[in-house]
């Protein structure tokens, strides 16, 4: 059933032009990360392989390779799907585990850079508070709620 | 009727049939039965003697009908198909293989049945009428529509067989897209010594008139004669007479060569065309090859892009079937031009069938770099070289390119000519507006008697393949350029006493046969019409028949039988054969000795959707206990949508039997293929014994 | 006595101007609604069930009511064509199945 | 695609055909006209106007399961004029024309046989009987066969155009006009002769069934057989005879469906509450029983029921599963839904008898013995007008082999007539005049259409005083019913009474202006109660004129209750063109047959005859 979900979404009509990963951001900095080679490991059935690696976590969303796809593949979605999967079945990875410990502390996934003062400045926003204490005290709250 | 005089001929096939099938007994019956005037059996009609034994009775004994029960009508129509006396009052009762042979396990049943199929044959010659073909005038003109190599080349064909030939092009000139390319492949040679040629053939040929910048206008009229209305928009023909200007002609049969346009890769903005200067199309580089001397040494790295546009579900859903070759030629072309040119061509699938493989070959061999993996996007760097990026997939790695040149191999597709002509005279076209064919079996057939396709207004093809299919469309025309031809009388008629003008015969023919009398009857054109009997299937009250086949042979048939002919106990199905498939696959059951129960008595119908909702309920009202609709697959049908149809008239008896408190299950429709009498045999069991647990048709009991 | 049209089952004859109903009823009450492209009965009160448009009607579409003041609901009357027999079935408002079935034109 | 009505007569688009032969009505003797013209000269260029369509119109629309009429073995042409002769009371009866039409009678019923109708056959290969001059068919095709038939001979056929009136050039009838249902056209035919064949009329008196709910057309006629062809001949000055002798049948009540099929089919007797024979009962007796005149078994059960001996039965509980069954077969090729009446009564006539109650009077010359005067030749008293089946008058009892006969010497008659004929001369003027009449309700619609302000839930028309023709189809027949001896007053009337209704007739006369129509088939309504109007003021006046109760029911008077020996002849009426006046006139019986009138020759017994 799970897999049905993901194959609605065109992953057998894929015919390896691998325009997917030539798109793809990520793999330029990781090339580990070969949707290509996803979708294939997918149309062999190797979900558990692709559940309990990490691949999966790394995609962006950018969805360049679902843009360009000439079979119209929703790569991105597929992906997504796959999170979904190794979510409900509690085999999250270490990534995941790791953004939720940040997520937990600092309430972003990511720390925030010069960078980003910079572009909120530009952009008129608000400067973002570096104070995270709120944060936690929610968490716990939402914890001690159950 | 009292006064006709049927002779009845029962053929042993060398004791074969009469092995199964006690057929002493039922010629003695046979000779009692009313407008029997002779019985005679046979150890083998089909011989010669067996044939003029039967041309002997007819002379003798003044027979006008004659009922021979042998082997299926479908073998041996050779032997058969003169025996002196009109085709059509002979009438044919398949003994051998849908008897005998399928029911060799049980020859009393087998006998049954033989005696229930030869009283509804002899009821079906009873009714049968004698036919003619019709002659209808055939001009021996044609016309080509299109001045590329396609309509060139059919439109040489066609002179050289005699044939007046008018051949129109939009354009003020002839050649079409080859005129704008440099080389040909696989030769690489120049397409101009090749058009120069056909040119000079044209030019020399008084048969042929070619008529430039002009278009079809309209056309009306049947095959052999069509009327065609040409508009030549402005002057100058190559040889262009004042008589040639505006005009009207009639044409025996049409060859649409109305070629193809380059796909315009703009959409796919990730490669940048008509942004980036150096990212240019293959036909582009046609040109620039053709127009600038030095073009192709320059070249110091190009890279090919397949597939631009083409195998994409967004834009060309189909491959373009040349671009594989295309980019292998002018990556060659590059090559020979300067062995330091260095090339790659991206590539997902590589096509080249047949001898292009040799080509494929040598490319490599050259030198030529391929690499799987298509780039999602062309970027301009700042030494304004285009950088292409793409992750080889039999590497494994990433690879970039810095290219002085990108060439997209855009692919081909239906020509603003196509979708005019369609307006113009209403053509049938598929999903990619190229020009509707049966494919597998009639590919030079468009979808209206008379008129032909040629090149790549069908489907994408290159030059040799383009020329090949004009050869064909050419050969299917002559057929309508004889001066006249002979229509066999097959064809449906329409009983204007009967009819109510409802027009549901003129919507559902898929061949756009029917049109209007003065009085708003239907009228069929009996070149367009293909005898599938669509129309005689859904005549609301049974006013259409055909000639082979018509509405009261099948319904004396229901009269005369007997629905129990195997005891009480025993269901009886009708079974209305599709002569193209299923009724071959129950032959081939009978040959291959695939036993089948005796149940059902099968009737040869042009097609499934030829059967009548009357004539079905009719069975059921006379207590047949179920009635089978063999017919092929909704996609496989010969006649579009034959058995389509035949499936919606098949629900509306059986909403009407579930209304009447019957069980719907009475009827049935199957797909059964040419290639699979297990599966006839299957069903037939199947359905057997479904109806036995059903019961007896309440109806039977009447 | 009027006659009811069965909307999903009435194509009306392919939507052209004139349905077979419209064509051959005896009144002029069966005629063609351009907007759904159905038959409909444009004065049920003038029906004279003579049942013309039933038996004509390729897609079984129209059915024949007895006025409630009249007779009581539940019955029904379901004449089949053949080309030259037809078969009527009747069920009374206890459900009650009568078949008949006969010859209504001689071959020549 | 239905074409835009006209707003203005200047939009009304004009046809004019000229032919020889113009048959208004292609029920079964205009067909049969049709047929028997083409056959003896198939040069005759023959056009058939129907307001419906010939493949199912007319009487037979709904089928027919027996004939009524056929010279079996040991009858003769005498035996069934006799029979036919006492059937009515001992006439009047033009026994002349009765005569001739036996003579062709037989030969036009198996015509029917070999254009494909089945006949039921005895174990013998003969004719089922099911009466004495009855036999069964399975006759639900009939119509559809002989239109087939007459398409074969290709006339040219004008379906859906409703007859309007004569054309005339002075005394001679020289075709007729009429108008398009479908296309909205006015249509000229000029024709050399002019046959009418429309049938009776049905509709001038209110039904029993008519509660004016959708049972409005729960009678026994084709309720669109509205008297046109009368309509016009009065209208043309011909000269009508008998229009007193109404049609007043016992039928299935609630259903008013034949019971023929069943008392006489089946030999079911009538009988009352009490159970008791109503034809056997002293009250009757002396009067024929079981066949006695239709119209004593017409009117019997009524008066049961007048008298309070309601309700009334014909006894069906002898009968077998099988003749059940056989019964319902004969209804299903008549009127099929009576066999869904049944089934919605839930009732099985081997247990229950099936009640019976009285008809609304029909002006049917094909059954009773109303309608045109006609000579030999079936010529009206206008040159060039016939008149065929039920519209013919002077002869009773010819149903539809008769009236098929009827065509066939019509055809002939004309034939003779047409030889050497010219077409006759047009009065554009009358022209004009009729197609002024024919349209104005429709513009008369057109204007108000647009009038149209008032909310919906009040009647627009009413500010404008316009009218319905179902108001006044309606009005009528109340009024018929009410005081023209309808059934709801058990057929009787008195002088009074017609005097009331010839006034209101009147007034609905001048009211016709009113009448309105916004789409054709609405004015196709108007048209038929205009027609109506004009048939069933004749009709009461023949009532008027008709002092003396000469056959109960069909005519009763309850102020002349006796049998009147000074007229025993034929009442007829002529409109006065000048005066617009309907004159009444007298002609006397012309005996051929001698012996007593009122006695029908019993049968000679049929060897192996057990119907």
């Amino acid at each position: 059933m799970d897999i049905e979900l993901i194959d609605g979404k065109g992953l057998k009509s894929c015919y390896h032009c691998g325009k997917c990963t030539s798109g793809c951001e990520v793999n330029r900095i990781d090339p580990s990360f070969q949707p290509h080679r996803l979708l294939q490991l997918m149309a062999r059935g190797a979900l558990d392989e692709l559940i309990d690696g990490d691949a999966i976590w790394k995609c962006t969303t950018c969805f360049t390779c679902t843009e360009r796809c000439p079979q119209g593949i929703a790569v991105t979605d597929i992906l997504w799907s796959l999170r979904a999967l190794a979510f409900r079945s509690c085999r999250n990875s270490g990534l995941l585990e790791a953004q939720k410990a940040a997520l937990f502390k600092t309430g972003r996934l990511y720390p925030v850079s010069v960078l980003d003062h910079k572009k909120r400045e530009k952009a008129g926003l608000p400067p973002l508070s570096e104070d995270s204490s709120l944060i936690s005290r929610i968490f716990d709250a939402a914890k001690a709620g159950g | 009727m009292s006064d006709i005089k049927i002779g009845v001929f029962l053929c042993t096939c060398e004791g074969e049939i009469e092995k199964t099938i006690a057929l002493d007994v039922l010629a003695q019956e046979a000779s009692g039965r009313a407008g029997v005037v002779s019985v005679r059996k046979d150890s083998s009609l089909c011989s010669e003697r067996g044939i003029s034994a039967i041309r002997e009775d007819i002379d003798k004994l003044g027979l006008d009908r004659v009922l021979i029960a042998a082997c299926s009508p479908a073998l041996k129509t050779r032997e058969f198909a003169d025996l002196g006396i009109n085709k059509y009052m002979v009438e044919r009762v398949n003994f051998r293989e849908q008897c005998s042979l399928c029911h060799a396990d049980n020859s009393e049943h087998a006998t049954k049945k033989a005696r229930a199929m030869l009283g509804m044959s002899l009821e079906k010659v009873r009714h049968s009428k004698a036919l003619e073909p019709v002659t209808v005038p055939a001009v021996k003109t044609a016309l080509v529509v299109g001045g590329g190599v396609a309509g060139i080349n059919a439109a040489l064909d066609l002179a050289a067989a005699g044939a007046e030939v008018f051949l129109i092009e939009k354009n003020p000139h002839l050649g079409g897209k080859v005129s704008e390319l440099h080389r040909y492949y696989p030769r690489l040679c120049p397409p101009s010594c090749g058009l120069e040629l056909m040119y000079s053939k044209l030019e020399s040929n008084p048969r042929i008139h070619v008529l430039t910048s002009s278009e079809v206008e309209s056309l009306s009229g049947s095959p052999g004669h069509f009327s065609v209305s040409i508009k030549t928009t402005s002057p100058g023909t190559i040889k262009s007479p004042e008589e040639y200007q505006v005009r009207t002609i009639i044409a025996g049969a049409v060859v649409v060569a109305t070629g193809w346009e380059p796909f315009d890769p703009r959409p796919l903005t990730e490669y940048g065309y008509g942004r980036l200067e150096k990212v240019i199309t293959n036909l582009d580089f046609e040109k620039s090859a053709r127009e600038q001397g030095q073009f192709l040494a320059q070249q110091k790295k190009t890279a090919f892009i397949q597939c631009v546009g083409s195998r994409d579900e967004r834009h060309l859903p189909y491959c373009s079937d040349v671009c594989c070759m295309v980019s292998i030629k002018q990556a060659l072309l590059l090559k020979q031009a300067n062995p330091d040119n260095e090339v790659i061509i991206y590539y997902n699938d590589i096509r080249t069938p047949g001898e292009y493989e040799s080509v494929y070959r040598q490319a490599r061999t050259s030198g030529i770099q391929f690499v799987k993996g298509i780039p999602s996007e062309l970027r301009q760097d700042e030494q304004g070289k285009i950088s292409v990026s793409v992750f080889d997939l039999m590497a494994g790695e990433r690879t970039e390119f810095a290219a002085d040149l990108v060439v997209l191999a855009t692919g081909m597709k239906a020509s603003r000519g196509t979708t005019a002509l369609k307006d113009a005279i209403g053509l049938a076209t598929n999903k990619e507006n190229f020009i509707e064919s049966h494919l597998q079996c009639h590919p030079q057939d468009s979808q209206r008697e008379g008129i032909f396709t040629a090149g790549c207004c069908r489907a994408p093809m290159d030059v040799s393949r383009s020329i090949e299919s004009a050869g064909a469309a050419t050969a299917k025309a002559l057929r309508y350029l004889q001066g006249e031809m002979a229509v066999s009388p097959d064809y449906p008629v329409v009983d204007i006493l009967k009819c109510d003008r409802c027009k549901r015969c003129v919507e559902e023919c898929p061949f756009k046969a029917y049109s209007y009398d003065d009085k708003g009857f239907p009228q069929v054109d009996i070149l367009k019409c293909r005898a599938c009997g669509i129309c005689m299937g859904g005549c609301p009250i049974g006013a259409i028949s055909l000639g082979e086949l018509s509405i009261e042979q099948l319904s004396g048939m229901l009269d005369v039988l007997d629905t129990s002919y195997l005891g009480e106990d025993e269901p009886v199905i009708l079974g209305f054969l599709c002569k193209n498939d299923a009724y071959r696959a129950a032959d081939d059951a009978g040959l291959k000795g695939i036993p089948c129960p005796a149940n059902l008595i099968s009737v040869m119908v042009p097609c499934s959707g030829a059967v009548n909702g009357m004539i079905i309920a009719e069975a059921i009202s006379k207590g047949v206990d179920g009635v089978l609709l063999a017919g092929c697959a909704d996609n496989q049908c010969h006649y579009l949508h034959g058995s389509a149809l035949a499936k919606t008239r098949l629900a509306d008896v059986s909403n009407k039997l579930k209304e009447m408190y019957l069980e719907p299950e009475r009827l049935r429709f199957a797909s059964i293929s040419r290639d699979d009498p297990e599966k006839f045999a299957a069903t037939v069991k199947e359905y057997a014994e479904e109806l036995k647990q059903l019961g007896k048709n309440p109806l039977r009991i009447q | 006595m009027p006659v009811y049209v069965v909307k999903d089952k009435c194509d009306g004859c392919k939507g052209k101007d004139e349905p077979l109903c419209e064509q051959i009823c005896i009144g002029d009450l069966m005629t063609l609604n351009s907007d759904t492209g159905k038959a409909y009965c444009r004065s049920l009160r003038d029906c004279w069930d003579c049942m013309s448009c039933t038996k004509i009607c390729p897609k079984g579409a129209i059915e024949q009511r007895i006025p409630y003041q009249l007779g009581y609901h539940g019955a029904k009357l379901i004449p089949m064509m053949g080309t030259d027999s037809i078969t009527w079935t009747c069920v009374d408002i206890d459900g009650k199945v009568e078949r008949f079935s006969f010859r209504t034109r001689n071959k020549h | 695609m239905k074409k835009d009505l006209p707003k203005t007569i200047t939009e009304v688009e004009e046809i004019r055909i000229e032919t020889d032969l113009l048959i208004i009505g292609g029920g079964n003797s205009g067909c049969f006209v049709a047929i028997e013209a083409k056959e003896k000269n198939p040069d005759v260029d023959v056009t058939i106007m129907e307001k419906a369509h010939i493949d199912r119109s007319g009487a037979l629309a709904a089928g027919m399961d027996a004939i009524n009429t056929y010279i079996g073995e040991g009858e003769t042409p005498e035996s069934i004029v006799r029979w036919s002769r006492a059937q009515v009371g001992g006439g009047p009866l033009r026994e002349d024309l009765a005569l001739s039409n036996a003579a062709i009678l037989n030969q036009c019923v198996e015509s029917l046989e070999a254009w494909g109708v089945p006949f039921k056959k005895d174990e013998k290969g003969r004719y089922k009987r099911r009466g004495r001059f009855d036999i069964s068919i399975h006759g639900e095709q009939l119509k559809p066969i002989i239109a087939e038939k007459t398409k074969s001979y290709k006339p040219r056929i004008l379906n859906r155009v409703a007859a309007t009136n004569l054309l005339k050039d002075g005394d001679r009838v020289i075709g007729a006009t009429g108008f398009g249902i479908r296309d909205g056209k006015f249509y000229v035919i000029k024709a050399k002769a002019t046959i009418v064949s429309t049938g009776g009329a049905a509709g001038l008196y209110r039904s029993a069934t008519n509660d004016g709910t959708t049972s409005h057309h729960q009678m026994w006629m084709n309720p669109f057989n509205v008297g046109t062809g009368y309509a016009i001949g009065i209208r043309a000055g011909a000269e009508f005879t008998l229009m007193e002798q109404r049609w007043c049948a016992t039928r299935v009540k609630d259903f008013c469906g034949p019971v023929d099929t069943i008392s006489v089919g089946y030999k079911a007797k009538m009988i009352n509450a009490k159970e008791e024979l109503i034809l056997d009962s002293p009250r009757y007796s002396g009067l024929g029983g079981d066949t006695a005149p239709r119209y004593i078994r017409a009117n019997a059960p009524m008066s049961e029921w007048s008298e309070g001996r309601g309700p009334t039965f014909v006894d069906t509980r002898h009968l077998s599963a099988g003749a059940v069954k056989d019964l319902k077969i004969d209804y299903l090729n008549e009127r099929p839904t009576y066999v869904l009446f049944l089934a919605a009564r839930g009732q099985d006539p081997a247990k229950e008898p099936l009640e019976i109650y009285g008809s609304d009077p029909y002006i049917v010359g094909g059954h009773t013995a109303s309608g045109y005067w006609v000579d030999g030749d079936r010529m009206a008293t206008l040159a060039g007008l016939f008149a065929a089946g039920e519209c013919a008058g002077g002869m009773p009892n010819k149903f539809v082999g008769g009236c098929a006969a009827e065509g066939v010497l019509a055809a002939r008659g004309t034939l003779k007539y047409i030889s050497g004929m010219d077409h006759g001369k047009l009065d554009e003027n009358q022209l004009a005049a009729e197609k002024e009449r024919v349209f104005a309700p429709l513009l008369r619609g057109a204007t108000l259409e647009a009038k149209y302000t008032l909310p919906v839930g009040q009647d627009p028309r009413w500010q404008y005083d316009a009218v319905t023709p179902e108001e006044m189809e309606e009005r009528l027949q109340r009024l018929m019913d009410e005081y023209a001896g309808g059934v709801g007053q058990f057929f009787k009337c008195n002088e009074e009474q017609l005097n009331y209704a010839l006034k209101h007739i009147g007034m609905m006369k001048k009211q016709v202006n009113k009448l309105f129509a916004t789409n054709l088939h609405d004015l196709v309504l108007v048209h038929d109660v205009v027609d109506r109007l004009d048939v069933a003021e004749v009709v009461v006046l023949h009532l008027r004129e008709r002092r003396e109760c000469r056959w109960p029911g069909w005519q009763t008077r309850s102020d002349y209750p006796e049998v009147d020996p000074s007229l025993d002849c034929y009442i007829n009426s002529r409109k006065n063109l000048k005066t617009s006046e309907i004159e009444m006139l007298k002609r006397p019986y012309q005996q051929v047959l001698p012996g007593d009138r009122t006695k029908a020759p019993s049968p000679i017994p049929l060897s192996a005859e057990k119907a």
